[in-house]
């Protein structure tokens, strides 16, 4: 009797953990929607549409993923300390989140989306709901994944600046991440690919400047270009 | 080729990740005294179940010689969880639940064997949590959790079939309790079968939720606990089968040692 | 049924079992004392490899930034080899070689990394070994087998690779020493992508024998260590090819930092 | 240089190692086979052949595993302290060794061969080459293994009074091992294995009890239970 | 435009499909639900427990399964002729459901569960929404692995008679599906396992049996299984 | 009696169920082996040979295909409704057909190759047998993997126009694609995979925009893409 | 040229083994199911049908059998000398025949079919069509699994002379295949399992000897058993 | 006295075979070491060292394998139309060595190594030992495996019109084994493997190419492929 006194408490607590769990992942598929919608918009940069007028459907929306981890953070506060019980459910997404914030806030002001400030655009400042920092760091990676088709991309579309400035921002934050000591795992993985990106702004840096064409202005630079080969 | 400025040294970000880095080292470190408190533990656990096992009668107490080999594993348990108690305070609780759960569990399985030999009873979460919080002896609590709790029970009942076969093997009875907590004889419907079926069952209906993880390693050791049921289950059939050969009116030899009745269960 | 003479106390092998039992005890816990120690060894000598690839140049010491962080890892590494090198004297040096082997492994592809980045030269498994018996600092000895050492360069050449890759990518050149050991300059036709594919090219043709647990990592091993030779050759391709559409007379921005010349490799 | 002539060193201890490897193969080749030998003719104590007769050949055969023992020893002593490196080699078969000497011991003695008796049969008994105790302790479960046929068979062939003999040896032998703190490995298998052994050796005594077959002579209780059920 | 139309169309074409799975996945899990609550009462006939009363709860469920079924039915009836498209979405969870039904049918009457008693049971009489055949087959080999289990438990409570009856049901049921001809898929893997309850009951009728302990003479209960095919 | 009846009526089906799933296969693997000749000489393309030509051999092919199609519907129509049951069958093979359709209306128009057209080509257009839009959805993204080795060899053949063709054909589809919400499934993954196919076409623009070896100005090109989608 | 000329070669070889390949299978197929076939009506030795009727209609088989080995051998004299080539196709079944054809004749006569024996009933004593005797000693072994479940239903049936009669015959077989040096392959775990076949057949003859059940008196039998060897 | 005279007979022949396995095996391991050899000589081609010279060493072990090949005869002469019985014990060695013969011959003439060339240079030309078809098509399979890195470091060497030569070669290569129609088997996989070099190869001769490198002007190294197969 006791014994089933027991189970049918285990059953209430693992039905609850079951439910909390639905919650969670509804909040966490319009987080995943919501990124979605802000990528499609963001991969326009990749086909050089001014860079002001494409931000502004997507910064709209981080009021709504703030909105959202507030809506994550109201679930999680039903069960105090459990935020690491639950996080494998909004981890990946949270990363996917980084990395467009981090991307944005590049494109607007060429530095790197502090990890507070990441907590601050999501409303995460409290203890009990934060941004873990290896989900920041992983986030960072993903962003850094997308820098070399970017460069490729601007210099396609003649602006021969880009190069450059990608090429410092990665090459700090590649230093930057090389302070750390990490384990065998994901975010190791995705340290290990930054390399190749900074290695390939690296030569598209060197592609433009053989050819001499960033100290000109662009037009003069797409110009000169078609003359030679 | 080009480069940029001198490079690397002057990375405006560096300062930051020195931050990122102590934060990583630090959680790194918990993580990894977790692991080896849960071999520790799992260790230790290892020892007392195997000492536990030759207890031969069921509902009384750890007889002294027994339990006077069980009490240093137990000091080494509650040391190594006293060791990592800091390390799961908080939201680090469930950080590094994943790392100390194969301590915690292996510990539930042996706390609950020797409360079942001692009691025939079920240890409760609650009664394990508060034992091990006291054996540790220090300010930081560790919880057990639902989780820790049943995957613990899982492996205690292939401890129980081991325990219910030798005995029927060297006593010929399916075993049982025949005195209550202060030595007076009882009686008693219950038995070790019995008792296994009841926690197998409860084991089995119990709907695992939306864990994966744990979902996934409750099915699996459910498939351990149903052969174990099964493997009590047909050594009592054999038992009785056996039993049933017995000529009318055939008594014991009395030169052997006195033994329990086969109809006991 | 029946039974024995009341049973087990008596049997007439305990007291010999009992010499068996604290025989295993001790072997289980040299045991499970080389696993916890190949465990701290082989997370301190990452932690190394990770400070050693902050280092930009070849061939000269370790600055003193980098080896001020790495010095508190290998403490850590010596004290644990000498907590363990009394469990690994006589026949137990083999007896425990699998549960060691790890920490090892991790440990030579530290040291012989650092050593590489300071000589721009593979250590041998003799000055290795000295090496760590002159860390630990205790009368006890251990050894690098050669099997662990191979295992040990193995991993290394992938550190070879990501520092390569690195400094490519970085620098603009293939890393090669450019002073001898007292700072003097040298010339040097060795690059970290000849000393890579020698190595490479040792390793593959070395026979792993008639070890089958040595052979089966060895041949895993070496899939990764040509993959990592693999990219190294690749990202030289495109340094090359990319420096043949270099303008003739074309000259590097005199306001970027003085860079190698990418034909010095 | 330095490189190539560490690795030449390397090819020629390995190539040692793989030779000495393929001679330890070939002696446990023939303790292999010598053990097939004795086994076959143990196995005919299955079929209730009079045992001191049927145990000659085998103990013929101990002095012949002896040296080959020893011919491994010798192996072995060309590369001192390195027992443990090659005793997966050996392992199972010496395991099936000790089994067979116990089975052996126990038909002559009615008791356990010793460790160091089986030590000093097979000429192991300097400190660097010696009998695991890992292996002593399989083989004997091993044998354990092979008790419960034995008694059917004996039972079967008329011989009631073994029951209570292997039962009073397996009982104390399972007591024994039960001292031991095991992991989970291979020996733990075994040991658990023992419990059924015990278990089917109880039931056959049961069995010839309650048909009172053990008080009497054997011919006396053939004649008895052909006018039972 | 005309591509984006055609994604478009996708689109809603997808999102329709989505929605029904949802709605589907939503009553399997129901189905499965109940059928654990049920299965949670017939494991006590392993308890021996009198099993007209203990079936009551379960059969009572019978109504419940059917209008799930029937809810299936309506959701499936928006998407003619996609029956196969989202059928492995309830496989499984069906042949659970035909195992139960089909133990408690044969421990109220001895007899198997026809296919299409089953289809009345669960209301999936018409054309649109049957039940597939393999999952009936799957079913009653579930079925057939409780049985071993059963008798062994039967025997121990003390009815002899249990083993005869259950060899009769097994035999025939067996010998049935040897007239199918399978491939070689999860059916074939489930009814090779078939073989070994079938074994295991005969060694239960051969114990009981060879004790004696059968209600009836050895001469009826022979007859009356050999007069049985 | 009413057991064997029931399993006999099975057997009827199972066999029913096989003979018919044997005619299918048998239908496949004409579709497979057409496919491969097919395949066989479009990939002269990457030889650049004249498309025109090419075109003509595999185009014969398309009537071969129809007939193999309509002769899978004629199977199928003898099970009504069991389309999804088979669907396996063909999957495969289907999408590959579509791959190869839609490259070689690529080849001729420039443009996508619609699902209706695609199912016209095929003779797909009755209710009872269509083309799975997933089947049309991976075999277009198979499609797009053979692009970047087309404009590749392209390139070296001297087409410096080929890129930004491209580029603009699979831009479009990719964001196409992205209005659809995938699930974790095969068509997400090889959706993810044609990211990859972009970002290397990309780079090929870039390579000869860079050298200038586009024929036309570039900023007639760039507006021509910008005005695109 | 000559590159292509040597490819369309192996064209045609391949094709030719695929299509003999194809023609083996064929045949083979109809063995599996002639031993299916066969099976079936042996499986009632298992439910005491009397065994010489029950014989009739698997004996009537053997002759197609025959002719079907016969129709394999043909295949293969077009390419001679590649038996071994194509023998993995038809092994597995060939193993089902000899332990078939193996039962059989021991329930008719008692003894074991010999190897030549086997190769006569089913024609395949010419040179280049054997049966190896790999494939002979495993469908031995398969029938050996068959024996216990054979003694334990006809003990129940109350055949309780049958126990010691196929102990004799089982005892004698494990004996013979010892004498064989198996490497590690599958007759090796075959022949290991053949040890519980043996086991569990002496444990039904302690039970029936035990209870007396034995219908001559033992010492007769026992000598029987004990002279055989 | 039969079946044990049967059993001898077996013993003795299951003896010979077994001999016979491990003659085979000394001789491939031989095979082997020397395959080892010329494998770590011609490994030097990556490090651009001067082929003639290079070829020397590895030429010289040619004689080496059909010495051992012969003497693989000379075994396999005495148990005739066994060949493919002992086949898998060479197989994988006999790959490596058609491998690395077809590579050198590649490096020395640029052609494709013949199936008939092969057995020559090994000495299998005789009917009884042939050279396996698929053994050789999967050594070439191989050797293509090789190309792209030793494309990759010829150009880095400077040699920038290899890229094309291998191409053309490759690009045949490929084109010839599409005629054949492969099962779904090893070499299936390995030509599938086949693609991925062949686009290495081909994106790398886009490399030099659209860099002006190759060594001749563009319109002639095209004509030059054009006019190729
Ligand atoms: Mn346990
Ligand atoms: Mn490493």
């Amino acid at each position: 009797a006791s014994l089933e006194k027991q189970f049918e408490d285990f059953h209430v607590q693992l039905e609850e953990s079951g439910s909390l769990r639905d919650r969670i992942r509804a909040v966490v598929m319009e987080i995943e929607s919501t990124t979605r919608l802000m990528n499609a918009t963001l991969l326009l940069v990749h086909q050089s549409r001014p860079t002001p007028e494409l931000l502004e459907k997507p910064k709209a929306q981080i009021g709504v993923l703030k909105e959202l981890y507030n809506r994550l953070a109201v679930v999680l506060r039903e069960c105090p300390g459990q935020y690491y019980r639950y996080h494998g459910d909004w981890r990946s997404e949270t990363q996917t989140v980084v990395s467009l914030l981090a991307f944005m806030h590049w494109l607007e002001t060429g530095i790197l989306l502090m990890h507070s400030e990441a907590e601050d655009k999501l409303g995460l400042n409290n203890s009990e709901f934060c941004l873990d920092v290896e989900d920041y760091l992983i986030g960072i990676c993903f962003m850094s994944n997308e820098l070399p088709r970017y460069v490729v991309n601007q210099v396609t579309a003649g602006d021969y600046d880009c190069p450059r400035k990608v090429l410092k921002f990665i090459t700090d934050l590649h230093a930057a991440f090389r302070m750390l000591n990490l384990r065998n795992d994901f975010l190791r993985k995705k340290f290990d690919g930054m390399k190749y990106d900074l290695k390939r702004v690296e030569e598209i840096h060197y592609d433009v400047k053989i050819r001499g064409l960033t100290a000109q202005g662009d037009s003069i630079g797409e110009q000169e270009i078609q003359g030679q080969s | 080729m080009t480069s940029n400025d001198g490079g690397e040294g002057t990375s405006p970000y560096m300062s930051i990740f020195e931050g990122f880095r102590n934060e990583l080292d630090q959680h790194h470190d918990r993580r990894e005294r977790c692991i080896k408190a849960s071999r520790d533990i799992t260790a230790a656990s290892k020892k007392i179940i195997f000492a536990l096992q030759r207890v031969r009668t069921l509902g009384s107490v750890i007889p002294e010689n027994i339990s006077r080999t069980t009490q240093p594993y137990y000091d080494t348990i509650y040391s190594s969880f006293a060791a990592v108690a800091p390390d799961l305070q908080g939201l680090n609780a469930h950080r590094y639940a994943r790392n100390i759960t194969g301590g915690l569990q292996e510990y539930m399985e042996a706390i609950s064997f020797q409360y079942y030999l001692e009691k025939q009873e079920i240890i409760t979460r609650e009664a394990a949590e508060a034992q091990l919080n006291q054996g540790m002896q220090v300010e930081a609590r560790i919880a057990i959790g639902v989780e820790d709790y049943i995957l613990g029970l899982y492996d205690m009942t292939g401890e129980l079939m081991r325990f219910a076969i030798t005995n029927m093997a060297t006593v010929g009875g399916v075993p049982q309790a025949r005195h209550d907590g202060d030595g007076a004889e009882i009686s008693n419907t219950r038995t070790v079968l019995s008792d296994l079926r009841e926690l197998s069952f409860r084991l089995e209906t119990l709907d695992s939720g939306s864990d994966f993880h744990f979902a996934r390693d409750a099915s699996k050791k459910l498939v351990v606990t149903k052969q174990s049921v099964d493997k009590v289950e047909r050594a009592v059939y054999g038992l009785l089968i056996r039993g049933s050969e017995r000529p009318k009116g055939w008594m014991p030899d009395l030169s052997d040692a006195p033994r329990e009745e086969i109809e006991g269960f």
